[in-house]
């Protein structure tokens, strides 16, 4: 009996390592065709688009699922989705959505006003996820369905941004979602690992922690750009380490990776069947001060740091794929000028502010905080490190545990005088970004500057209610400039997004308002040679 | 006259060690023909194992052998290959070992060890291994023939299932496995009771005769040398000093070493002719009771719940100044008595009055200042003292403990010390692993009297030491008494030293007392059946026994 | 071993008047230590990791004298340098902030050892005497402590330090805490066992007959007998403590920057392999050398001072 | 023999409970606020609130224990914040693959530690002797993330004849689950290529975990030889003839095998707890991982399932110690 298991696996054995020992192939061939493989380090614990949203998370959402409508090019600007047409009233409270007719669920049922309006009301009662986005604009209540195909949206009050916070509102099955509802939970737990989308692509395994897949829907109601080409499936697989990453990818077990180190992509950008997607992207990093408590309330130790910062050296640290803020807003946002006299390296213009500050020669020790894990924040931090010396203030290197950085931030009391912060703007609209200078944003990683300027706060109230675009870009050019006056942070640079790639994968397109990392798979395919 | 079985011709070896290379065997002449019993009698270090061993070519690790050679029936088997020696050893030649529990492997039952044996034996004479079956039963004979009861149940139970005895036995079995040219027995009976030693003799003697083996018996007693052998070779620092028929060299030892040891031998039917056991200037007319044991009991539980009673309510009292003896075979209880009457263990019932005040209930400081009064002085003196400390701080300790005595003073109280126990001041600075038994022994003696205290309790002080040595702290211990008036509670095994040196005797059997009274009378008119059987078996090993023209 | 079995000659009583010289005095001490050395010189294993040893004791002495660049180790950065290939300007190379590797490295040294010393220190600290009481008293005492290291025991050590850096929040101090705190159990371990063993020897009974008070026991008679398996065990986790850190460094708990620390410099450095070899080589060469000296040290200290006692 | 198993489970427990406090005590002490995590960046304070009273975070620290304990009793080890699942459910889906590493790691350092420990002290002070022991120490001293990355280089990337990471190849679906472990459901279920495919998976990492137990099976067992090889018994078994090669091999081993076999019995909880590292680098979904991850996202109570679930193993391991003692050494029998 086991002779006879023994010899099978020696003769596999024999086969098995031919096989392995044939140079690397490439990307994953199965029955149905090609598979694409998408190297990343960041795992998908819940894919419910109403809880969840991370870079990881919503590509996957973005695979399954459908929104009215979607956020494509660069600059990103909204496409017709499920909705084909919208008009919104004079007073800009009631919006009115027309969807398609031909858009099909997974399993067959139509995607139809009621479907949006269960979607978005689960979204809003499960108060989780994206939820924040239009909770305080918008009750469940306030969405009708007018017929089959038209839904129609009353907010409490005019909300110029509301559209563009629609794209991440993924629209689920109401009645596979109703069936797998636990007390009332609007079926949270079964989402988790399943969906009812109606998106190019459909769940396939599902392995935690190790490979989540998705398999393309032929009769996509969309249609395919790519055609024929369209790939069988995507899978994301969880590789951590960078190194393994790199190896994957020049391997061919990966057919794309993100998040290696600045100088990996330029090694590796000569190795050879490897291309490089470098695309200039609205992720801002800010050094943020507590403006409230420590040394760093002192608005003059803010701008002598600020003026002491070495800016080159962030841009090196990026080996040059960065390009630096010149204004709180990203460039590629809507209503963005570049604010002049934004501080640059002036050892003179620093000691001058600190001569005027309360520590005239220094002497001080301020922490840095930053992601542990996060290697550019770690970089910056020795950056600052440096920079500072000669104003004879030292910086500690702080790295901190995600949730750990984030409970500490949420207090004055508790915020460090210096965190790092990368954020990424949820929609083109400018008021995603200046809202985090608003009052109201205490208490959220991005506001841990704690930044109170009464006046700022007013202006983007009333630039967030208008509906005329014009009133707006003023109001928005005068907050940056009051910000950039008020040095709640250092502005420091826009990070590029970049992914290596096998070059047979075709058809990337780059969108700058996804979350670093996020792709939309909607458009690869693999051009077999 | 055929040449002889084993010749060993000017065997000169060395060990190579970091003190430079010692010489153990400095040009041994020896004999042996076949149907020979020889024996070897020599105290430790006198390189009578090493020699043996080298007969089986399992001589101790990096030794050289200088000049000479070793023949065995005209073999020359000095540089012998370890392919060859697996013809040889176990099987023409082969050894009974000290100690039956070291020597036999724990994690194997007895049947398989001497199986193994046979097997090796029959690969190594190359006609095939006969089958399991056929090696059990030849395993079983064997066992039978040791006289050992139940052989097929014996087969299969583990050594630490037997006694001493049997254990022995086992081992001789096993030497007997390969029907050995030569038998050498090395100590055959050091580890064990006087009573089963004259046993296991006896086996020997009866295996002798029916397979008429040839015998090389190593040993320190040279009674039991006398039991079983014809010839004898005494050995002394590396060197024979004298050999030849035994009844002959007891009688009439040439070499002076040789009448030393068989000076020193205590002879278990001479009445003791000691010093007067009281002085009478110190001593009280009707000497007073110092030491007092009442109604003594020990039980030991097991946690597996059974209980084991050592001392069974056991009365005994010490007169001031007298050497109260203690006699018992291992296992009799003379040490759990010994330690209970120090209170080192508590009694689970009894009292211990020490000079009129009961010490049993005591802890903490009075017991602390009772034992200035009460000495221990322990069997084995090589664990006694801790290896790490010097001579004069092992010394000096009791003494640090005790008084508040300045460190010159308790440095010259050390060296006062040294000289009563005779041995030199230097020694303070040496470690214990650096001095011999004997001179260990002082210097426990030293430690225990350091307090002047007004009683000692030896348990087996000698039985660790060579016949010689024992002599002398025996002499030196009863000088010891009459300087400082100290009352002995001497605990012995040794029946002869008993006798000559005891005023009082009580003898010991499973935790209670069989018989008691002035020692003479105990030894000339015992009692108790057990009495006397002790007394028989220590006679038969004892050499004034084979001495005796006609036994 | 086989100086015990000699027996030196008894000198005559007539010299024994004179007072000795030390060397006199302390012949028997003098002897044991040649022996230990001469031991010790035989085996190539236990001279190589001796070696390795006082090398990096060395380093870690004289570190900032020897370094080409000390403020590199205090986070000056030179970012036109960065990722040069080992010259004779920079031995080993720089790092991706362009600090000399080397000097870095060299650093490093005084950052290991204050870990390995600590660490191992304050287990020793707690665990030694703990070990000793379970050991000595038995009964309750003993079953409660030796409850408690079984618990610790059975938690994974490295799993717990995580779980208590994540608390206190990262940085040396705290990592080595943590360690500190996950390492004691091993000792309470060793030295009860080798107390069980000790207090059955005669000459404690024998202590105790005089009279000693059992402080007194344990400090002269049951720790002096329990020290050399000690001293062999610290010699061992000086090693794997370093290791340790080093692996709460890659989880991104270690040592902050730009403190020099041979762990920390490898979790930054593993993502430069291959193609610059020399960033993660040189740190990783430290950590290997210095660990596999102590190890070997340690092997070798248990040969020549107690072949009996095992690893635990 | 009952007693002897009674006392064991009473250990167990007490120890259970023991390890189940000591961990979530400590995880409970960082000031990490994982319902913040999950909520996401801009989660207003009400939806915090939301997930902080779904899993009973706004509740008091002895409160939230009290539960736990409850739960547990109960066997329920709680739900995971993060992936908002329960503990029990996942350690389950992670621990095959840990011990499946383990036990591969475990006989590696066992079949490879024995032999060369023999073989050393045989040749003791020789230059085999030496060379081995350098060479299990030096696996030891590689950190084990730095060696792994090394190795995934050599053999993965510049020769090609190993895969870089995980469990199997993507498009192979795994064996249907009888035991959770790879390679022993690949040959029930008779698929012997798959066989071959995760045995190639797994040897790297096996590889890396293995040294640390190799080096002390190797350093334990040695020692032992050493001494047995002295002992009185073993002279004896040369002096009736015994050929030399039977001594080592069989009477000597089985005597030096008792504190290899605690020493194993150790290792193996060890192992258990320190496969983190090995588990990141060749992305080994193991509780390892698992544990680490949700400890820095200070989702405690993974933690705490992980640690039971390893103390768990660590004791009964031991006992399996305990009993192939009694079963090799007479001596230890009744009782």
């Amino acid at each position: 009996m086991f002779g006879k298991i023994f010899r099978n696996i020696a003769i596999a054995g024999l086969l098995a390592s031919s096989v392995l020992g044939s140079p690397a192939s490439a990307f994953e061939r199965t029955d149905k065709g090609n598979v694409i493989v998408f190297g990343g380090r960041q795992a998908i614990p819940v894919l419910d688009p109403h809880v969840r949203y991370d870079w990881s998370t919503r590509m996957l959402q973005q695979a399954v699922y459908d929104a009215l409508v979607k956020y494509e090019g660069n600059p990103a600007d909204i496409k017709p989705w499920l909705a084909e047409k919208w008009e919104t009233s004079a007073d800009g409270k009631t919006w009115t959505f027309h969807l398609v007719k031909t858009a099909k669920f997974h399993n067959g049922d139509p995607v139809n006003a009621e479907a949006i309006r269960y979607s978005f009301e689960r979204g809003l009662k499960v108060n989780k996820g994206v939820a924040w986005m239009l909770k305080d604009f918008m009750a469940p209540e306030g969405i009708k369905v007018v017929d089959d195909y038209t839904v129609q949206f009353d907010l409490k009050a005019p909300y110029a941004p509301f559209l563009s916070f629609l794209p991440w509102w993924y629209i689920v099955n109401p009645a596979e979602v109703k069936a797998h509802e636990v007390d009332g939970d609007y079926g949270q737990k079964w989402l988790t690992d399943h969906a009812a989308g109606s998106g190019p692509f459909k769940l396939g395994r599902w392995e935690p922690n190790v490979l989540y897949e998705v398999e393309s829907v032929e009769n996509y109601w969309k249609g395919w750009p790519q055609g024929n080409n369209r790939p069988a499936g995507v899978i994301f697989k969880i590789i951590r380490e960078p190194a393994a990453q790199k190896a994957a990818l020049q391997r061919g077990e990966a057919d794309i990776v993100e998040g290696l180190t600045p100088d990996d992509y330029v090694q590796i950008a000569r190795a050879k069947g490897i291309a490089i997607e470098d695309h200039k992207g609205m992720t801002t990093f800010g050094i943020k001060f507590n403006t409230q408590k420590g040394p760093t309330a002192d608005i003059n130790l803010r701008k002598a740091i600020a003026y002491a910062m070495d800016y080159d050296a962030l841009i090196q640290v990026y080996n040059g794929a960065a390009s630096l803020e010149t204004s709180p807003l990203p460039d590629a946002m809507k209503g963005f000028v570049s604010v002049p006299g934004i501080p640059r390296k002036d050892l003179a213009k620093a000691k001058e502010y600190l001569a005027k500050s309360g520590y005239a020669n220094g002497g001080i020790t301020l922490p840095y905080v930053h992601v542990a894990g996060l290697e550019e924040a770690r970089r910056i931090g020795l950056v600052l490190l440096d920079s500072l010396k000669p104003l004879n203030i030292n910086v500690e290197i702080k790295p901190e545990q995600w949730p750990n950085m984030v409970a500490n931030g949420s207090k004055v009391e508790t915020a460090p005088a210096m965190t790092s912060v990368y954020t990424t703007p949820v929609s083109t609209d400018p008021d995603a970004v200046a809202y985090q200078y608003h009052k109201n944003s205490w208490g959220q990683y991005f506001a841990m500057m704690f930044y109170d300027n009464p006046q700022v706060s007013e202006m983007i109230d009333k630039a967030r209610g208008s509906s005329n675009w014009d009133e707006r870009a003023k109001l928005y050019a005068d907050i940056q400039t009051q910000i950039v006056a008020d040095q709640p942070e250092v502005f420091g640079m826009l990070q590029n997004r970049r992914w290596a790639r096998r070059d047979y994968l075709q058809g990337f397109q780059f969108s700058p308002v996804r979350f670093t990392g996020e792709v939309d798979l909607y458009p690869l395919w693999v051009k077999a040679e | 006259m055929t040449e002889p079985l084993l010749d060993i011709k000017d065997y000169r070896l060395h060990i190579a060690t970091f003190d430079g290379a010692v010489h153990v065997l400095k040009g041994i002449n020896l004999t042996v023909n076949r149907g020979d019993t020889l024996g070897i009698v020599g105290e430790s270090g006198s390189g009578k194992t090493v020699l043996v061993r080298s007969v089986l070519g399992i001589g101790p690790r990096n030794s050289k052998v200088l000049q000479g050679s070793i023949a065995f029936d005209g073999q020359d088997i000095t540089h012998l290959s370890e392919k060859d020696w697996t013809k040889i050893r176990g099987i023409r030649i082969s050894m009974i070992f000290q100690d039956p529990m070291t020597y036999l492997n724990p994690l194997f039952t007895v049947g398989r060890q001497i199986a193994d044996v046979i097997a090796a034996h029959e690969k190594a004479a190359v006609n095939g291994v006969s089958s399991k079956a056929a090696r059990r039963t030849r395993t079983e004979e064997l066992l039978d023939q040791v006289g050992l009861p139940n052989p097929s149940m014996l087969f299969s139970q583990y050594p630490h299932q037997l006694s001493g005895g049997m254990r022995q036995r086992v081992l001789i079995a096993m030497a007997l496995a390969g029907r050995p040219d030569i038998l050498i027995a090395d100590e055959p009976t050091t580890a064990l009771d006087v009573t089963v030693q004259a046993q296991v003799l006896d086996l020997i003697n009866s295996l002798v005769e029916k397979l008429n083996l040839t015998v090389i018996m190593i040993s320190h007693d040279i009674g039991a040398i006398a039991t079983i052998a014809k010839r004898c070779a005494v050995m002394y620092k590396g060197e024979i000093v004298e050999q030849g028929l035994t009844s002959d060299i007891l009688n009439r030892p040439q070499h002076e070493y040789t009448q030393r040891l068989l000076a020193a031998v205590p002879d278990i039917d001479a009445a003791a002719e000691k010093l007067p056991a009281e002085p009478a200037a110190t001593e009280p007319a009707k000497p007073g009771i110092l030491l007092e044991a009442i109604d003594l009991k020990k039980v030991y539980r097991s946690q597996s719940g059974a209980e084991f009673t050592a001392v069974n309510s056991l009365s005994l009292s010490v007169k001031t100044g007298e050497i109260f003896g203690v006699v018992g075979e291992s296992g009799s209880g003379k040490s759990t008595l010994a330690r209970m009457l120090l209170s080192l263990i508590e009694p689970t019932s009894g009292d211990v009055i020490f000079d009129g005040t009961n010490i049993t209930g005591l802890a903490g400081e009075p017991l602390r200042q009772m034992r200035r009064h009460m000495q221990f002085v322990f069997q084995n003196p090589h664990s006694a003292l801790n290896g790490r400390h010097t001579i004069g701080d092992a010394i000096g300790e009791p003494l640090r403990i005790q008084t508040s005595m300045s460190r010159r003073d308790i440095e010259a109280r050390a060296e006062a010390l040294l000289d009563i126990v005779q041995l030199p001041k230097s020694f303070k600075y040496r470690y214990p692993h650096e001095l011999s038994g004997g001179q260990k022994q002082r210097v426990c003696i030293a430690r225990a009297i350091a307090l002047n205290p007004r009683l000692l309790i030896l348990d087996e002080p000698t039985s660790a030491l060579d016949i010689s040595v024992q002599a002398q702290v025996l002499d030196f211990l009863q000088e010891l008494r009459s300087e400082l008036g100290l009352t002995y509670v001497f605990i012995s095994h040794n029946l002869a030293v008993i006798r000559q040196i005891c005023d009082r005797t009580i003898v010991m059997k499973h935790g209670e007392i069989v018989e008691q009274g002035r020692t003479e009378n105990v030894f000339l008119a015992p009692r108790e059946a057990y009495t006397q059987a002790l007394i028989e078996s220590g006679r038969k090993t004892s050499q004034a026994a084979t001495l005796r023209p006609g036994s | 071993m086989t100086a015990t079995s000699i027996e030196t000659p008894v000198e005559t009583s007539v010299e024994a008047n004179r007072p000795l010289t030390f060397r006199e005095r302390h012949a028997s001490q003098i002897r044991q230590w040649r022996l230990y050395a001469h031991m010790f010189r035989k085996s190539f294993s236990s001279m190589l990791g001796l070696t390795l040893v006082v090398l990096f004791l060395l380093l870690a002495a004289f570190g900032p004298l020897l370094a080409p660049y000390p403020e590199a180790a205090s986070g000056a950065i030179n970012m036109s340098a960065k990722l040069q290939p080992p010259s004779a300007q920079y031995l080993f190379g720089t790092d991706e902030m362009g600090a000399d590797i080397f000097s870095r490295v060299i650093m490093g040294a005084r950052t290991s050892l204050w870990i390995g010393v600590i660490i191992t220190g304050l287990a020793a600290i707690i665990g030694v005497p703990l070990g000793i009481i379970a050991g000595y008293s038995g009964g309750w005492v003993r079953a409660v402590i030796m409850r408690i290291t079984e618990l610790f025991l059975a938690v994974p050590g490295l799993a717990l330090a995580l779980a208590i850096v994540a608390a206190l929040g990262p940085g040396i101090t705290n990592c080595v805490l943590a360690l500190a705190i996950v390492w004691w159990p091993g000792y309470v371990r060793l030295v009860e066992a080798k107390t069980l063993s000790v207090k059955e020897e005669l000459f404690v009974e024998s202590a105790r007959s005089i009279g000693a008070k059992t402080p007194w026991i344990l400090w002269h008679h049951i720790l002096p007998n329990c020290l050399s398996p000690i001293i062999v065990k610290i010699s061992m986790d000086m090693g794997m403590a370093i290791l340790s850190a080093a692996s709460l460094g890659f989880i991104g708990l270690g040592a902050l920057p730009p403190a020099p620390e041979w762990g920390a410099m490898i979790s930054v450095a593993r993502t430069y392999m291959p193609d610059w070899w020399w960033y993660s080589l040189f740190p990783g060469a430290g950590i290997f050398l210095t660990v596999l000296g102590f190890n070997l040290l340690g092997d070798g200290l248990r040969d020549i001072l107690d072949p009996r006692t095992r690893d635990r | 023999m009952l007693t002897f198993a009674f006392r064991k489970l009473l250990t167990l427990v007490g120890t259970m409970i023991g390890i189940a406090a000591l961990t979530f005590l400590i995880t409970n002490v960082a000031p990490g606020d994982p319902a913040r995590l999950v909520a996401g960046p801009n989660a207003t304070e009400d939806m915090v609130a939301t997930i902080r009273s779904e899993y009973g975070l706004d509740k008091s620290l002895p409160e939230q224990f009290s539960v736990y304990m409850g739960d547990l009793a109960r066997g329920d080890l709680g739900t995971s914040i993060v992936t908002t699942r329960p503990v029990l459910e996942e350690v389950m889906r992670y621990a095959p693959a840990t011990l499946e590493l383990v036990f591969v790691a475990m006989f590696l350092g066992i079949i490879v530690g024995v032999p060369l420990g023999m073989l050393s002290a045989v040749y003791k002070d020789g230059p085999l002797d030496h060379v081995t022991r350098i060479f299990s120490i030096s696996g030891v001293a590689l950190p084990a993330f730095w060696f792994g990355i090394i190795l995934q280089l050599m053999f993965a990337v510049d020769l090609g004849w190993l895969p870089v990471s995980g469990r199997l190849p993507l498009v192979t679906r795994p064996p249907e689950f009888y035991t959770g472990l790879l390679l022993v459901d690949s040959l029930i279920s008779g698929r012997f290529s798959t066989f071959w495919t995760s045995l190639q998976h797994i040897i790297l990492p096996a590889i890396v975990l293995s040294f640390p137990c190799l080096a002390s099976i190797l350093r334990v067992n040695r020692a032992e030889m050493i001494e047995v090889l002295q002992s009185d018994y073993i002279v004896a078994a040369r002096a009736h003839g015994i050929a030399s090669y039977r001594i080592v091999a069989l009477y000597a081993l089985k005597n030096a095998m008792l504190p290899t076999l605690a020493m194993i019995g150790l290792r193996f909880g060890w192992m258990l707890g320190s496969t983190v590292l090995v588990e990141t680098v060749f992305d080994w979904p193991g509780i390892g991982l698992y544990a680490v991850s949700s400890a820095l996202s200070s989702d405690f109570k993974p933690v705490v399932g992980v640690t039971l679930m390893i103390g768990f193993f660590f004791i009964v391991a031991n006992t399996l110690v305990d009993l192939a003692y009694a079963w090799i050494d007479p001596r230890l029998r009744r009782a």
